[in-house]
C-alpha cells in the first residue's frame, strides 16, 4: 500500500535530477507508472489494508492522523486511471522527442496526488492531495511557456477557489460530525443533519462547489476549453481523460451516500431538492457543453467542452439516486476515461505531425495516418454512445435510471446531449480526417509506433468494454458490494436496466451488429468492381477548382460547419456569458491592485490614514 | 445456424420491403402530381442498375462508410420487433434501437465526406442539425410511452396495446402520435425536411459523389430505414401486429402518411426546421408527456 | 420532360450530379465555356454512360453555325450515341430519343463510351484546338498574385 | 544568569566601535551576530528557563527587569538567526553607519523582547525605529530619505500615542512592570483600559504593518538594500510580533490569556486584520517590482497573524505561531532568492528574470516552496496555520467568517501572483552573462527544506508551540515568576 506512494515521489525526485536527459527520463515514467499498476492489481479485494500516521498536531480539541486505506471504490478509480496513466506513457515516450520542455517531474507528482486523492481515508489527506494536484496542475499546464500562463492562471484561480470552499467544507463537516473520517463523517452527517440541517447543508454545498470546479460542471465549464488548448498534449490527455474525474469520485463516495440516505421532501414525488439541484447543473452542463462544443473551431477546445457535457451525463446519473444510475455513472466515469484517452491520443498525434490544432486548416489527413483515423473514428463513435463501443452501455444505464426515476427534464436533455454530440463529433472527423488533404500536409507521415501502440491498446480496449462490459462492471459491482451496497455482481456480457425487461446483451448486440455488416457487405460484394480517383475529382458543377484558385484548403466545408445552427443559439449565448462575468472579476481586482499600489506609493495620506485607523479604534471602543 | 438464416431472412425482408414501399411511393406521387408515374417495381430495377454500374470511390473510407451504413440499419432493423417477431431473442430496447440506427447514418456521413466534396459536406452538416432537431421531440414521445408502460421494450409496449382499435397508443395519446408523425417525417428526410437533400442547391447533398454500388448501398440504407421507422412507429403507437402481413399493412399505412405530406410541401430551411421541429411538435410532445406522467 | 410528359414513368429521372448520371443531355449550342464543362462533367460519369446531343445547335451549329465561340459539331469532342435535331425538338422526340437509347443499349449497340477510349488521343486533340482559345477565369497570373499577397501577410 | 544582558548590551558597545573599525566592521558584525546567537542558544539549552533578571539589583516592579521564559526565547533565538541570515545577504562592502545602525537594531530587537517593562519596552522600540530609518535612508538617494522620512514620521506619530497610553497606565495602576499591570489590569475600569488600549494598538500597529497604519511599509522596502528588507522582516516584524503577543495577550489580557477587548474594540482589530489582507494581496496582484511584491505580501501575512490573534483562541493562535514562523522562513527565502536574481538580471522586475530558474533550479524551486507555504499549501508549514485560523474562525461569529472567507480568497489571489512569478522563472529566458555562486543557493535550499519538513512533520514544530502556548494560556506563572522576587 505504501510502495505505491513512495514510488512516485521517488520517480518525481529522481526526474527531476535527470530532467534534462529525455532518454532517462520518459523509460522511467512509464517504469514508475507500470509499477503502480501492478501493485495496484495485487491489491485488488485487500480492502483491509489501511496506513495510518498519527501526529501531535491538534484541531479542534483531537489529534489529526492521516489516513490511507485501500477503499473498493478507490481502488476502482485508480486502478483504471493508472491503465490510462500507463498507456498514455507509452504515448509520450514517442510524442516527447521533440518538445523542449519536460512535463514529466510534475506529471509524477500528480499521480501521487492521483493515488491520494483515490485512497485518502480521511479528509485532511484527502484536502492535502486535492490541493497538491492543484498547484502542480498549473505548473504542468505552463510547462515553461509564456503563451499558457494565462490559461494556466485562470485553473489556478478555479482550483484554489474550489480547495478553499473544500476547506470550509471540511471544517464545517469536522466540527458537526467531531470525525474527519470520511465514512464516518457521512455517518455522521446523516445523524446531525436533520437538527443542524442549515450548517449541513452548507457543508455540503461547499463541497459540491469544490468538486464541480475540479469536474467542470456548468458555472465553471470554460477551464476545459481554455487550459486543453494550450497545455502540452500528453499531459492534456491525461487531464482530459483522468484528472476531470476527481470531482466526480467523491461525489460518488461521500454525496450521493449521504444525499441517498436522507428523507428530505420530495418535488412532484420523484426526488428531493439536492437531486434536482445536482441534475439540473449536471443536465446544463451536458446541454451548454454540447452546444459548445458544435461551435468550435480548435479540435482541443472541442473536445473540452465535450468532456464538460459527459461530465454532465455522471451527474445526471448521480442525480438519479437509483442504484443503475449510481453503476451507469461509474461506469461511464471509466468509459470516458478510455475514450477521451483515446481521442486526445489521435489530437496529440496529429498536432505532432502537423502541428495544427485549429480544424479548419487541416483535412484529409485519413490517407496519411490512417492507424490514427481509425482510433479517432473508433474513439468519436464510443464518445456518441454507439453500441459495438464503450459509451454506450453506460449512457444506457444512465437513461435507464433517469427514465425509471421519471426525471423527464434530466432525460430529455440527455438525449439533446447525446444527440448534439454526433453533431460536434462528427465535425471533428470530418475536418481533421476526411476531407481534402491540403499540400503542405503531402509528405507527413504515420506516428511513430511508440505512439501507435497505444492507439491500438486504447482501439482493443474500447471495443473489449464495449462488448464485453464486465470489465469494468464485475470489479465496480465487485467494488460497490464491499462498500455496503446492495447490487448483484454483474455478468460479463448484459447490463441491467432499470426498467422492466429491460436486460440487454452487448455482446449480443455487437454479433447482431456483425450480422448486418455482413449482409451489408454481401451487397457490396455483389456490386460491380469500382475504381479509385484522386481527391480533385470532385463534382464541382463541372468547373475547374484550380482555375478559380480554389486549393484543397477553400474546397474543404469546415469552418462555419453548422453555421445555421449557431446562428439560431448565438443571440442566447452573447447575452448570458459566464466567462466573461470571471473576466471582468479578475480585470476588476487589477483595476483595484493599481489602486492600491498608488495609495502606497504616495505619501500624503500616511498620517491622515493613521488617524483614521486611530478614530475607527476609538469608535470602536465606545460603542459598545 | 438457424439464427444466421434467421438474420439473413430477416435483413433481406427488410430491404425487399422497404425498396417495394419506396416504389409504391414514387407512384403515389405521381399520381397526386397527376402524372402515371414509374412502375411499382421501379426502386428494384434503379438499384439492379446501380450495382451492375461500375462506381468511383475516394478512397477506403468511402466503401467501409457505405458497408457501415447499411450495417448500422440492418443491425437495427433486427432489433425490432416484426408482428412479434425478432431475429434474435432479445429485449428489442428502444433505447438501443435509436443509438444503433445512428451508426448508420454516422458511416453514411462518413463516407460522404471522405470524398472531399463540399456540397457533401454541406448535406452531412444539415442532415445532423435535423437529426438534432426530430430526436427530441421523438424521444420526448418515446418517454412518455416508456414511462407508462414502466418499460423501455419495444415489444412489451406493443404488446401492451393489444385487444381492440381503442387500446392503441395512437387513440389513447392522439397528441403523442401527432408529434411523432411529424418527427417521422423529418426522420425520413422528406419534405418539408429534407434540407440536407436539396438537389437543386446542393446537389443532393450526402449523394452528391455516389455512383453506382455506392449510391445502389445509399438506396438499400434509405429502404432499410423507411421500414425500421415505419416499424418503430407500428409497435409504439398501433400495438404491432398478429401477423407480418398486417404488420406490413400498418407500416404502409404510415409511410403513406408521409408519402402524401412529401408530396404537397415545399422545402423549410434548415434553421427554419429545427426552430418549427422544437417549437410545434416538442410542445405537443411535451404536452402530451406531461398529461401522462402527472 | 415535366409532369405533363412524365419520363419518369419510363423510370428516367433527372439527376443532380455526373456521378448518379446515366445519360448526359447536352441542350442546345455549346461554347467554347460550355465545352469545358460538358468535357468534366462527362468524364466524372462512372461507366457505362451515354450521350444524347439536343437540337440542331449539337450537330451543325444551327443559327449560331458561324459564331466564334461556339463548336458546330459536339460529336468531335465528346462520342455522342444519339440526337434529336429540330430546333427545338419536341419533347415526343426527346423522349422517343430516350427510348431508342434504350433499345440501343439492350441490343448493345449504344457503347460510343468505349469509343471515347479507345481514340481518346483524337478527342483529346480536338478538345485542345478550340480550347486553346480560353483561359483561366482569374487566369494564372492572378493566382499568383493572390498567393504572393497571402504570404506577405 | 545576569550576563543576559550582553544581548543588549554587546551590540549597543559594538555599535560604538564600528565608528573606527572601518572596513573590519563586516567581521565585527559577524562576531557580535554569532555572540548573540550561541549565547541565546546557550540560554536555551541552560535548563534555567524562566528566570528573571533584575537590573541594577532594583526590583520589579520597582527596577527594570528582563525576564527570560519559552516564548521569549523562541523570539529571542528567532531574532537572532534572523540577523545571521540578513548579515549574509551584505555582499559589498559597508560605509560605517550601516554597521552601527545594524547593531543598534540588533540590540534594541534583543531588548524589546527581553524586556519586562512597558517603558523600557518603548525606549527600544523607538531605539529601533531610528536604527530602521537609517538604514532605509543609507541609500542616500531621493526614493529612499523619502521612504526614511515617512517612515519616521508615522512611528513618531505612533510613539507619541504609546507615550500617553504609557503615562495613563502609570496613571491610573502606579506601575510599568508587565506583571504588575497584569496583575492589576482587574482594576481598572472599562473606559480606561479601552483608551489605553486604543493609544497603545494604534502604535504596535505601525510596527506590524497594518492597514491604515503602514503607509511606510511598500516604499521602505523598496528603497532600501535586500539586508535592510531582512533586517526589517526578520528582526524588527519578529519582534512587533513577540509585543503583540507579549503585551496583547498577558499584559493587557483580563481573562487569562485571551485578547479581552472591550466592545467592537476586537471587531475593529478584526477588520484592520483581512483590510489589511486583502489589500495587500490585490497590491501585490499586477506589481512588477519584486520587493515591493514582498512588502505587500508581508502585510499580508501579518493581517492574517493579528486576524488569528484577534479570533481570541488558543487553536487560532497556535496557527499564528505556524504562520509566523512560514512567513519568517519564506520571507527569507524569497528575499535571498530575488537578491540573486536581481544581481544577475540587473532589476528587480520579475519579468526581467526570465529563465533564470532553469539555470538555478535550486533557488528557484525554493522560491516556489516558500510561495507555496505563504499560500497555505499542504505540505508546507502555512498549511497547518491556516487550517487552525480558518477552522477557528468559522465557528467564532459572521465577521469571523466573513474574514476567513476573505482570507481564503487573498490567499488565492496570493497563489496567482506568486506562481506567476515561479512560472516566469521557469520559463524560457534568454542568456546572461553574471553567474550566482552555488554557496549562496544552499541557504535558501536549507530555509525552503525547513519549511517543507515542518509543513510534511508538523510534530516537529507542534511540540514547540505548545510549550509556547502553555505559557501564554497562564500568564500567572510569568506574574509569579517577576514578582516572587520582591
Amino acid at each position: 500500500m505504501v510502495e505505491i506512494f513512495i514510488i512516485p515521489l521517488v520517480t518525481a525526485f529522481l526526474l527531476a535530477i535527470f530532467i534534462r536527459n529525455k532518454k532517462v527520463v520518459w523509460p522511467l515514467f512509464l517504469i514508475s507508472n507500470l509499477y503502480i499498476l501492478l501493485k495496484l492489481w495485487t491489491l485488488f479485494g485487500k480492502w483491509e489494508i489501511e496506513k495510518t500516521i498519527y501526529t501531535n498536531y491538534e484541531l479542534f480539541g483531537a489529534k489529526l492522523s492521516f489516513t490511507l486505506s485501500n477503499n473498493p471504490l478507490g481502488w476502482y478509480f485508480a486502478f483504471f486511471s493508472a491503465v490510462i496513466t500507463l498507456v498514455i506513457s507509452v504515448f509520450s515516450l514517442g510524442f516527447n522527442q521533440k518538445t523542449k520542455e519536460n512535463v514529466a517531474p510534475i506529471w509524477m507528482l500528480i499521480i501521487f496526488s492521483n493515488l491520494g486523492i483515490f485512497f485518502a481515508a480521511d479528509w485532511i489527506t484527502f484536502f492535502m492531495m486535492w490541493e497538491l494536484m492543484g498547484w502542480t496542475s498549473f505548473f504542468a499546464i505552463t510547462n515553461g511557456r509564456d503563451k499558457a500562463l494565462n490559461e494556466a492562471k485562470y485553473y489556478l484561480v478555479l482550483s484554489l477557489l474550489g480547495a478553499s470552499s473544500m476547506l470550509i467544507g471540511i471544517i464545517l463537516l469536522g466540527a458537526l460530525t467531531g470525525s474527519f473520517e470520511i465514512f464516518a463523517s457521512a455517518y455522521g452527517l446523516v445523524q446531525v443533519f436533520y437538527s443542524e440541517k442549515a450548517l449541513s447543508i452548507a457543508a455540503i454545498m461547499l463541497l459540491l462547489f469544490a468538486f464541480f470546479i475540479k469536474s467542470a460542471i456548468f458555472p465553471f465549464y470554460m477551464w476545459p476549453s481554455k487550459v486543453y488548448a494550450v497545455g502540452p498534449e500528453d499531459y492534456i490527455t491525461f487531464m482530459s481523460s483522468v484528472m476531470i474525474k476527481y470531482g466526480i469520485y467523491p461525489i460518488a463516495m461521500f454525496i450521493v451516500p449521504v444525499v441517498g440516505s436522507l428523507d428530505l421532501p420530495k418535488i412532484l414525488n420523484t426526488a428531493n431538492w439536492i437531486q434536482y439541484f445536482v441534475g439540473y447543473l449536471g443536465a446544463i452542463s451536458a446541454v451548454l457543453g454540447t452546444i459548445l462544443a458544435i461551435f468550435q473551431t480548435d479540435m482541443k477546445k472541442l473536445f473540452a467542452y465535450s468532456s464538460v457535457a459527459n461530465m454532465g451525463y455522471i451527474l445526471l446519473g448521480f442525480a438519479s439516486m437509483n442504484i443503475v444510475g449510481f453503476e451507469g455513472a461509474l461506469f461511464h466515469a471509466v468509459n470516458h476515461m478510455v475514450l477521451k484517452a483515446a481521442i486526445f491520443l489521435t489530437l496529440a498525434a496529429v498536432i505532432f505531425r502537423t502541428g495544427e490544432s485549429e480544424m479548419h486548416k487541416l483535412g484529409g489527413l485519413v490517407y496519411r495516418m490512417p492507424i490514427t483515423f481509425l482510433t479517432f473514428l473508433l474513439g468519436i463513435i464510443a464518445a456518441a454512445g454507439i453500441p459495438p463501443l464503450n459509451g454506450f452501455g453506460s449512457k444506457w444505464m444512465i437513461i435507464q435510471a433517469l427514465m425509471s426515476q421519471k426525471m423527464i427534464i434530466f432525460a430529455i436533455a440527455m438525449i439533446f446531449a447525446s444527440t448534439g454530440a454526433f453533431m460536434y463529433l462528427f465535425r471533428a472527423l470530418a475536418s481533421i480526417f476526411l476531407g481534402q488533404l491540403p499540400d503542405r500536409f503531402k509528405d507527413i507521415k504515420e506516428v511513430p509506433l511508440t505512439m501507435l501502440i497505444p492507439m491500438i491498446i486504447m482501439m482493443i480496449g474500447m471495443l473489449l468494454i464495449g462488448v464485453v462490459p464486465g470489465v469494468v462492471m464485475k470489479p465496480l459491482t465487485t467494488a460497490l458490494r464491499a462498500v455496503g451496497y446492495n447490487v448483484n455482481i454483474a455478468s460479463w456480457t448484459s447490463l441491467e436496466g432499470a426498467l422492466k425487461n429491460s436486460t440487454i446483451d452487448l455482446t449480443l448486440v455487437f454479433l447482431i451488429f456483425l450480422g448486418g455488416f455482413v449482409i451489408s457487405a454481401i451487397m457490396y460484394i455483389l456490386g460491380n468492381k469500382s475504381e479509385t480517383v484522386p481527391q480533385e475529382d470532385n463534382y464541382t458543377g463541372g468547373e475547374y477548382p484550380e482555375e478559380w484558385g480554389v486549393n484543397a484548403d477553400r474546397f474543404n466545408y469546415s469552418y462555419s460547419f453548422y453555421q445555421p445552427f449557431k446562428e439560431m443559439f448565438e443571440p442566447l449565448l452573447e447575452k448570458i456569458s459566464i466567462d466573461e462575468f470571471f473576466a471582468s472579476i479578475g480585470r476588476n481586482f487589477e483595476y483595484m491592485s493599481a489602486t492600491v499600489q498608488g495609495l502606497f506609493r504616495r505619501g500624503e495620506g500616511a498620517v491622515l490614514l493613521f488617524s483614521i485607523g486611530v478614530l475607527l479604534l476609538i469608535l470602536g471602543g465606545w460603542i459598545i | 445456424m438457424i439464427e444466421i438464416l434467421r438474420v439473413f431472412l430477416f435483413g433481406f425482408f427488410a430491404i425487399f420491403i422497404g425498396l417495394f414501399f419506396m416504389g409504391i411511393g414514387r407512384k403515389i406521387i405521381a399520381r397526386i402530381q397527376l402524372r402515371l408515374g414509374p412502375p411499382f417495381y421501379q426502386a428494384f430495377l434503379d438499384v439492379g442498375k446501380l450495382f451492375s454500374r461500375k462506381s468511383i470511390t475516394h478512397n477506403f473510407v468511402m466503401d467501409l462508410g457505405m458497408v457501415m451504413s447499411l450495417a448500422g440499419l440492418v443491425a437495427t432493423m433486427l432489433f425490432v420487433p416484426i408482428a412479434g417477431h425478432t431475429a434474435i431473442k432479445t429485449s428489442s430496447n428502444l433505447i438501443v434501437i435509436m443509438y444503433l440506427m445512428a451508426i448508420g447514418y454516422l458511416g453514411m456521413a462518413m463516407a460522404v465526406a471522405a470524398s472531399g466534396n463540399p456540397n457533401a459536406t454541406i448535406g452531412v452538416s444539415r442532415a445532423l442539425t435535423m437529426m438534432l432537431g426530430y430526436e427530441v421531440p421523438f424521444f420526448t414521445v418515446m418517454l412518455g410511452l416508456i414511462i407508462i408502460n414502466g418499460t423501455s421494450s419495444l415489444e412489451l409496449i406493443a404488446n401492451s396495446q393489444a385487444g381492440s382499435i381503442l387500446n392503441w397508443n395512437m387513440i389513447k395519446f392522439p397528441l403523442g402520435f401527432i408529434a411523432a408523425e411529424i418527427a417521422l417525417q423529418a426522420m425520413m428526410g422528406e419534405k418539408p425536411f429534407d434540407a440536407m437533400i436539396a438537389p437543386a442547391e446542393i446537389a443532393s447533398g450526402p449523394m452528391v459523389e455516389l455512383s453506382g454500388k455506392y449510391l445502389g448501398l445509399a438506396f438499400l440504407t434509405h429502404a432499410v430505414s423507411i421500414f425500421v421507422e415505419t416499424a418503430i412507429i407500428v409497435n409504439l403507437f398501433m400495438g404491432g401486429a398478429s401477423n407480418i402481413f398486417t404488420f406490413v399493412l400498418k407500416q404502409f399505412e404510415i409511410y403513406l402518411i408521409t408519402v402524401i405530406i412529401e408530396a404537397v410541401f415545399p422545402r423549410f430551411k434548415i434553421e427554419q426546421a429545427v426552430k418549427f421541429l422544437w417549437t410545434v411538435p416538442m410542445s405537443i410532445a411535451l404536452l402530451q408527456l406531461v398529461l401522462i406522467v402527472f | 420532360m415535366t409532369s405533363r410528359w412524365d419520363v419518369e414513368r419510363f423510370g428516367i429521372g433527372p439527376m443532380a450530379t455526373p456521378r448518379q448520371a446515366d445519360v448526359l443531355l447536352v441542350t442546345g449550342y455549346v461554347s467554347l465555356k460550355t465545352l469545358k464543362r460538358i468535357i468534366r462533367t462527362y468524364e466524372q460519369m462512372p461507366e457505362p454512360k451515354w450521350v444524347l446531343a439536343f437540337g440542331s445547335c449539337t450537330v451543325n451549329g444551327g443559327i449560331y453555325w458561324d459564331s466564334y465561340n461556339t463548336i458546330t459539331n459536339l460529336a468531335e469532342y465528346i462520342p455522342v450515341d444519339i440526337t434529336v435535331s429540330g430546333c427545338m425538338p419536341r419533347p415526343e422526340a426527346v423522349m422517343d430519343a430516350l427510348q431508342t437509347l434504350m433499345k440501343m443499349i439492350q441490343s448493345g449497340e449504344a457503347g460510343a463510351y468505349k469509343k471515347y477510349k479507345e481514340n481518346y488521343e483524337y478527342y483529346k486533340a480536338n478538345q485542345d484546338r478550340v480550347l486553346r482559345k480560353t483561359y483561366p477565369i482569374l487566369g494564372e497570373k492572378l493566382i499568383q498574385n493572390e498567393e504572393a499577397a497571402t504570404s506577405i501577410e | 544568569m545576569n550576563s543576559i544582558v550582553f544581548l543588549i548590551v554587546i551590540p549597543l558597545i559594538a555599535a560604538f566601535l564600528s565608528l573606527f573599525l572601518g572596513k573590519n566592521d563586516k567581521i565585527l558584525a559577524y562576531i557580535v551576530t554569532l555572540f548573540n546567537i550561541i549565547f541565546s542558544i546557550l540560554i536555551l539549552f541552560s535548563g534555567k528557563i524562566p528566570f528573571n533578571v533584575a537590573i541594577g539589583g532594583w526590583r520589579a516592579p520597582y527596577g527594570i527587569n528582563y525576564a527570560v521564559t519559552d516564548l521569549t526565547i523562541f523570539f529571542l533565538v528567532l531574532v537572532n538567526v534572523a540577523a545571521l541570515l540578513a548579515l549574509t545577504s551584505v555582499r559589498e562592502i559597508m560605509e560605517y553607519q550601516f554597521y552601527s545602525f545594524y547593531f543598534v537594531l540588533l540590540s534594541s530587537t534583543n531588548g524589546i523582547v527581553l524586556t519586562g517593562d512597558l517603558f523600557n519596552f518603548f525606549l527600544f522600540i523607538e531605539l529601533s525605529t531610528f536604527a530602521v530609518a537609517g538604514l532605509i535612508s543609507y541609500k542616500r538617494d531621493r526614493l529612499s530619505t523619502g521612504a526614511a522620512l515617512k517612515y519616521l514620521i508615522l512611528s513618531s506619530t505612533a510613539s507619541i500615542f504609546s507615550l500617553a497610553a504609557i503615562g495613563l497606565i502609570y496613571k491610573t495602576l502606579g506601575t510599568l512592570n508587565f506583571a504588575d499591570i497584569a496583575n492589576k489590569v482587574n482594576n481598572l475600569n472599562e473606559a480606561s483600559l479601552s483608551l489605553i488600549l486604543i493609544l497603545y494598538i494604534s502604535s504596535l500597529l505601525v510596527e506590524l504593518k497594518i492597514f491604515p497604519f503602514n503607509m511606510w511599509v511598500v516604499k521602505a522596502y523598496e528603497a532600501s538594500k535586500t539586508s535592510v528588507n531582512l533586517f526589517i522582516h526578520g528582526m524588527l516584524g519578529t519582534a512587533g510580533i513577540y509585543g503583540v503577543l507579549r503585551i496583547l495577550l498577558m499584559v493587557f489580557s483580563k481573562e487569562t490569556g485571551k485578547l479581552t477587548l472591550s466592545g467592537n474594540l476586537s471587531s475593529i482589530l478584526m477588520l484592520f486584520a483581512f483590510v489589511t489582507v486583502i489589500i495587500g494581496e490585490i497590491g501585490a496582484l499586477t506589481e512588477k517590482n519584486m520587493k515591493k511584491i514582498l512588502a505587500f505580501s508581508s502585510m499580508a501575512q501579518l493581517g492574517i497573524v493579528l486576524f488569528g490573534i484577534s479570533l481570541g483562541s488558543f487553536d487560532a493562535l497556535k496557527g499564528v505561531l505556524y504562520i509566523v514562523i512560514s512567513n519568517y522562513l519564506a520571507k527569507f527565502v524569497m528575499f535571498l532568492t530575488v537578491n540573486e536574481f536581481s544581481k544577475v538580471s540587473g532589476s528587480t522586475n520579475y519579468l526581467d528574470m526570465k529563465g533564470l530558474g532553469r539555470r538555478y533550479p535550486v533557488l528557484a524551486i525554493s522560491f516556489t516552496i516558500s510561495a507555496l507555504s505563504l499560500m497555505g499549501i499542504p505540505f508546507f508549514a502555512g498549511f497547518w496555520g491556516k487550517i487552525s485560523i480558518i477552522g477557528n474562525a468559522v465557528f467564532s461569529g459572521k465577521l469571523e467568517l466573513i474574514g476567513a472567507v476573505l482570507i481564503l480568497i487573498a490567499s488565492v489571489i496570493e497563489g496567482v501572483y506568486y506562481l506567476r512569478i515561479s512560472h516566469t522563472f521557469f520559463s524560457q529566458g534568454h542568456e546572461r552573462e553574471g553567474r550566482i555562486s552555488r554557496v549562496y543557493c544552499l541557504l535558501p535550499m536549507i530555509l525552503a527544506l525547513v519549511i517543507l519538513f515542518i509543513g510534511i512533520n508538523p510534530d516537529s514544530f507542534e511540540n514547540i508551540i505548545s510549550i509556547l502556548l502553555d505559557e501564554i494560556k497562564s500568564p500567572e506563572k510569568y506574574i509569579k515568576l517577576i514578582l516572587s522576587l520582591k
